[in-house]
């Protein structure tokens, strides 16, 4: 099964003594990503001062969509997407429904959380649980709220059709990977009345948020909110070190397309960052 | 120990995973190789996990007699016959390919097929042009839609190449930008797992 | 007064209405086509052209079934048309799957255009092997670029027969430029191209194209134009235009005249949609 | 002869039939079918490891090449199991960290060379209207997910209402090809029961 004699035959010399061909530029770029990274995530739990994360348009939609559910005396939905449990959008998600399961304890609003995944679904029960208890609202927390449907996609979206027409929550909150299942949740929500919020990176399903729901976060948006609303350092500190790497990326653009405008055929900028 | 050897495990087969790329000594020793046929054959051992959850979940149904158990019934013998003829002659046997033409293709197909009668409905009901970026997202999607079906074209010349401009430049443009920064997020996951800050899928958020 | 009742009474419509009217619709158009004329894309023309270099080369095509039955309606008939299209031209063709139904889809596929007697001098294991799926997600396919086809497959191809006799997967001894020509995944969602991209695409520089599901091109389009995607065959509006392309027109081209009536359809919807809701909601002011 | 006779096609096109019923209301027929899916998604997924993972692995792998060192991702798989039996129900977490660490690894590893083809994409040659649409386009969607930098200096907010309008464009042009794509697959399923089941087109 290992075999060096014949993986040798055909492996390039290194690159600077230890360094396979090619991969310079993803040993430097990613280092210096991890490590800016994990220095903001440092400095945020540390309490130390780090870029203020800028307020998302949308966000107060969820203030909003949970007080509007507590004056009307109907429930809350919120989903976490049917991704996996270590989908970096999930994982997003487990952060805002921190944040909406200690509102709806403390205005005393039912939230029904509904998951196809089983481990998404264990972490979420703990979520909510502990949400509650921060509250001061042990006592509010109805185990049965937080709902595993089924690990198959079908008959997860049969069940929550199933919910927002008998339970008619006034607020649905669509906060994860989503897929085919979008367009049919989103009718039904509309149907019922509900006021809906959506985020999503899976490009294919952005566009029936925006037409449907009230409030999309796009991409992105949904863990720059999720770090937002959650304080929680690990995911600020995240949110920033991203963007610390979207102004590098942004001057490489800038730079790259200068040199380009000077010699079309030979970008040397080009030719470093594809080949070293 | 039982939440940390984990999270150790985590990081050091990451750790390996990195090693084995960027490094030359790593590319030499095979490593990846190796690593592959790990997660290979682990994930082929664990395979029966889904066939045990859905056995003990409505083997309880049935058991109980709760609601809809004979439903549930059906699932277990679709289940267990299954897999007794694919496990007997292979799943490209005679009968376990019948079953699946026969049952399986046709009951998959058709509930991905659905999805066109939800957008049809909710084309009419709910594709709202509440504001003006809805309105103009409304326009791209007809223009689109009639330009890659042959009608745009017969309709007025020249509707195919202008939806074909739209894929290939403000589209291709935009989601370049999104998915530059989707790279990032996906990298900055990978190392917060690999760091051991992530520990969701170890079972509870925020231990860290 | 009876304006507004009525179009109060048209949003209240039940929608069980629309879809009898979409499904008698789609019916009598699929039993009455009326055969309106077929373009051929740019994108299609790019995706042939692969088929045909390799034709002159002799290289193997590589073909991966990333997708389920749920998508067959898209990705089938490409696969289909692009296997005559290579039988054809005597270009060699290895499937694969990432997907854990891709390797019956693939077979479905094969069996298909083998039935057709033009192809029966067609050797299985000679001029065509199906690899089937592994477990192991990118892992697999990472395993075949870098290290051994023939172990990362144990040595048996979909239906458990070794590969030892079959000299075509014998001489391909890795999916890489030295014995692979070119590859195309069939991509219904993730895992799909992006996969090839990262594993194989950047590592050993192997050309790849993609047929896709129509809703997925807009994403693609990113790769096409960095140069990682050579070609994308768009849908089933693409694979029609290929059928045409090959002259074998056939599932594909029959429904582009319901694909054109049923946009039609959609697009009065929207439209009858939005002016019912401003006319009611003005009413309700 | 107008309508098939074959079993096979009977039973296919009766279960998309009980599928679609759904459209009407859920129902036994719709019920039936959902369970049998379910149940055999699983059951072809062990099969088919069966034949192609386990058994070889076993039999070939350890017993005729005595490469023993393949028991242990074979226990670690195993260890899955483990979650059905509390007392030792944590050793789940074995499995699950290794392949969790291998998708982080493997993103690591891997995610750098994609995005700096992508990045030297957008170096363009400003020497085409297309091209320079291109280069604006994507500079202002990058502009658009800036969190941290305020949205009052002024190309940080001409240039994220730019991308936002770019990215709408572009979820439209999506939002077409979506429509597409579903109408093909309710197609396909029609073209089965009128072709391969009632046998009223031939083609």
């Amino acid at each position: 099964m290992l075999n060096p004699l014949m993986i040798l035959a055909d492996l390039p010399p290194p690159t600077w003594g230890i360094f396979a061909e090619g991969q310079v530029i993803p040993f430097l770029f990613g280092t210096a990503f991890v490590v800016v990274v994990y220095v903001l995530i440092s400095r945020a739990r540390a309490g130390e001062p780090i870029p203020e994360i800028r307020k998302i348009a949308g966000l107060d939609a969820v203030d909003e969509a949970i007080g509007r559910a507590t004056e009307m005396g109907r429930p809350v939905h919120f989903g976490p997407g049917i991704g996996a449990v270590s989908n970096a959008q999930t994982i997003a998600a487990f952060a805002v429904l921190g944040y909406v399961a200690k509102m709806c304890a403390q205005y005393d609003t039912q939230l029904i959380q509904t998951n196809r995944n089983i481990y998404v679904y264990a972490v979420n029960e703990e979520i909510v649980k502990q949400s509650y208890l921060e509250a001061g609202r042990p006592d509010a927390y109805n185990p049965d709220d937080v709902r595993y449907i089924s690990g198959f996609q079908w008959a997860y979206c049969a069940g929550v059709l199933g919910i927002m027409e008998r339970e008619k929550p006034a607020a649905n909150i669509m906060y994860g990977s989503w897929f085919a299942e979008t367009m049919i949740f989103l009718e039904v929500g509309n149907i019922v009345g509900a006021i809906q919020i959506g985020a999503t990176t899976n490009t294919a399903q952005l566009p029936f948020f925006i037409a449907a729901a009230d409030y999309t976060l796009i991409g992105e948006e949904m863990f720059a909110a999720s770090a937002y609303i959650s304080k929680e350092p690990v995911l600020r500190g995240t949110v920033v070190g991203q963007d610390i790497f979207r102004i590098l990326i942004f001057a490489i653009i800038i730079i790259g397309t200068i040199l380009q405008q000077i010699d079309p055929e030979e970008n040397p900028l080009a030719r470093i960052l594809t080949e070293f | 120990m039982r939440k940390e050897l984990p999270l150790l495990i985590t990081t050091v087969f990451g750790l390996l995973m990195v090693f084995g790329r960027w490094f030359w000594l790593g590319q030499l020793w095979g490593i990846e190789s190796i690593t592959d046929q790990w997660i290979i054959i682990s994930n082929g051992f664990a395979v029966a996990i889904g066939v045990v959850n859905l056995t003990q979940l409505h083997g309880r149904n049935v058991q109980r007699r709760r609601e809809h158990w004979p439903y549930s019934l059906v699932l277990i013998v679709a289940m267990y016959g299954y897999m007794a003829i694919a496990l007997y002659e292979t799943v490209e046997g005679p009968t376990a390919t019948w079953l699946y033409d026969g049952l399986f293709t046709p009951i998959g197909s058709a509930m991905f097929a659905l999805i066109a009668f939800y957008i049809t409905s909710a084309a009419y009901r709910v594709f709202r042009v509440r504001t003006r970026e809805a309105t103009v997202l409304m326009i791209c999607a007809v223009i689109t839609m009639l330009g890659m079906a042959p009608i745009g074209e017969v309709l007025i010349s020249g509707w195919h190449s202008v939806a074909e401009w739209g894929m290939d430049v403000p589209v291709s443009a935009a989601f370049r930008g999104i998915t530059i920064g989707a790279r990032l997020g996906f990298m900055a996951t990978a190392m917060r797992i690999i760091l051991g800050l992530e520990r969701a899928h170890l079972g509870g958020y925020g231990a860290s | 007064m009876e304006e507004q009742t009525f179009w109060q009474k048209m949003m209240a419509i039940d929608r069980r209405i629309i879809y009898a009217i979409l499904f008698v619709f789609v019916a009598i158009v699929m039993l009455n086509p009326i055969g309106l004329p077929i373009e051929i894309s740019r994108d299609t023309e790019i995706y042939y052209n692969v088929v045909e270099e390799l034709a002159e080369t002799g290289e193997v095509l590589w073909l991966d079934a990333a997708f389920g039955p749920g998508s067959w309606g898209e990705l089938g008939p490409m696969i289909e048309a692009t296997l005559r299209h290579a039988f054809d031209r005597g270009v060699p063709v290895i499937g694969m799957a990432m997907w854990e139904q891709g390797g019956r889809m693939f077979a479905t596929a094969l069996n298909n255009v083998l039935e057709d007697p033009q192809y029966d001098h067609i050797e299985y294991g000679e001029d065509v092997v199906n690899l089937g799926f592994r477990p192991g997600g990118a892992g697999v396919v990472l395993r075949s670029a870098t290290d051994d086809v023939y172990e990362t497959f144990r040595g048996v191809d979909h239906d458990g027969n070794p590969l030892d006799d079959m000299p075509l997967a014998m001489q391909t001894e890795r999916l890489h430029p030295d014995y692979v020509g070119h590859a195309v995944v069939y991509e219904s969602g993730s895992p799909g191209g992006p996969v090839y991209v990262d594993y194989v695409h950047e590592p050993t520089g192997l050309e790849m194209s993609v047929g896709i599901i129509a809703m997925s091109v807009p994403g693609a389009k990113v790769y096409q134009d960095a140069g990682q995607y050579v070609g994308i065959l768009p849908g089933a509006t693409g694979c029609a235009q290929y059928e045409l392309l090959i002259d074998h027109p056939g599932y594909a081209v029959m429904t582009q005249d319901v694909i054109s009536l049923g946009m039609v359809f959609v697009t009065l919807l929207i439209i009858l949609g939005n002016v019912g809701w401003l006319m009611t909601r003005q009413q309700a002011q | 002869m107008l309508v098939t006779s074959d079993p096979m096609i009977w039973t296919g096109a009766l279960f998309t039939l009980a599928v679609f019923s759904y459209l009407y209301a859920e129902n036994p027929a719709w019920r039936i079918a959902e369970h049998i899916y379910v149940g055999m998604t699983a059951a072809y997924t062990v099969a088919y490891q069966f034949h192609n993972t386990i058994k070889p692995t076993i039999m070939e792998d350890m017993l005729v090449d005595g490469s023993w060192g393949m028991l242990i991702p074979m226990i670690v798989g195993l260890l899955i199991y483990t979650r059905y039996f509390p007392s030792v129900s944590f050793l789940q977490r074995y499995p699950l960290s290794l392949w969790v660490g291998y998708g982080a690894g493997l993103v690591m590893a891997y995610a750098v060379p994609p995005l700096m083809t992508q990045i030297v994409g957008n170096f363009r040659t400003f020497d085409s209207f297309d091209n320079v649409v291109y280069w604006i386009a994507t500079v202002c969607t990058l502009i658009y997910f800036f969190f941290t930098v305020k949205r009052t200096n002024p190309v940080i907010k001409y240039g994220a209402a730019i991308g936002r309008w770019a990215m709408m464009i572009a979820f439209g042009v999506s939002f077409g090809q979506t429509v597409i794509y579903r109408y093909n697959l309710f197609l396909s399923r029609m073209e089965y029961l009128l072709t391969d089941w009632l046998q009223l087109i031939e083609y």
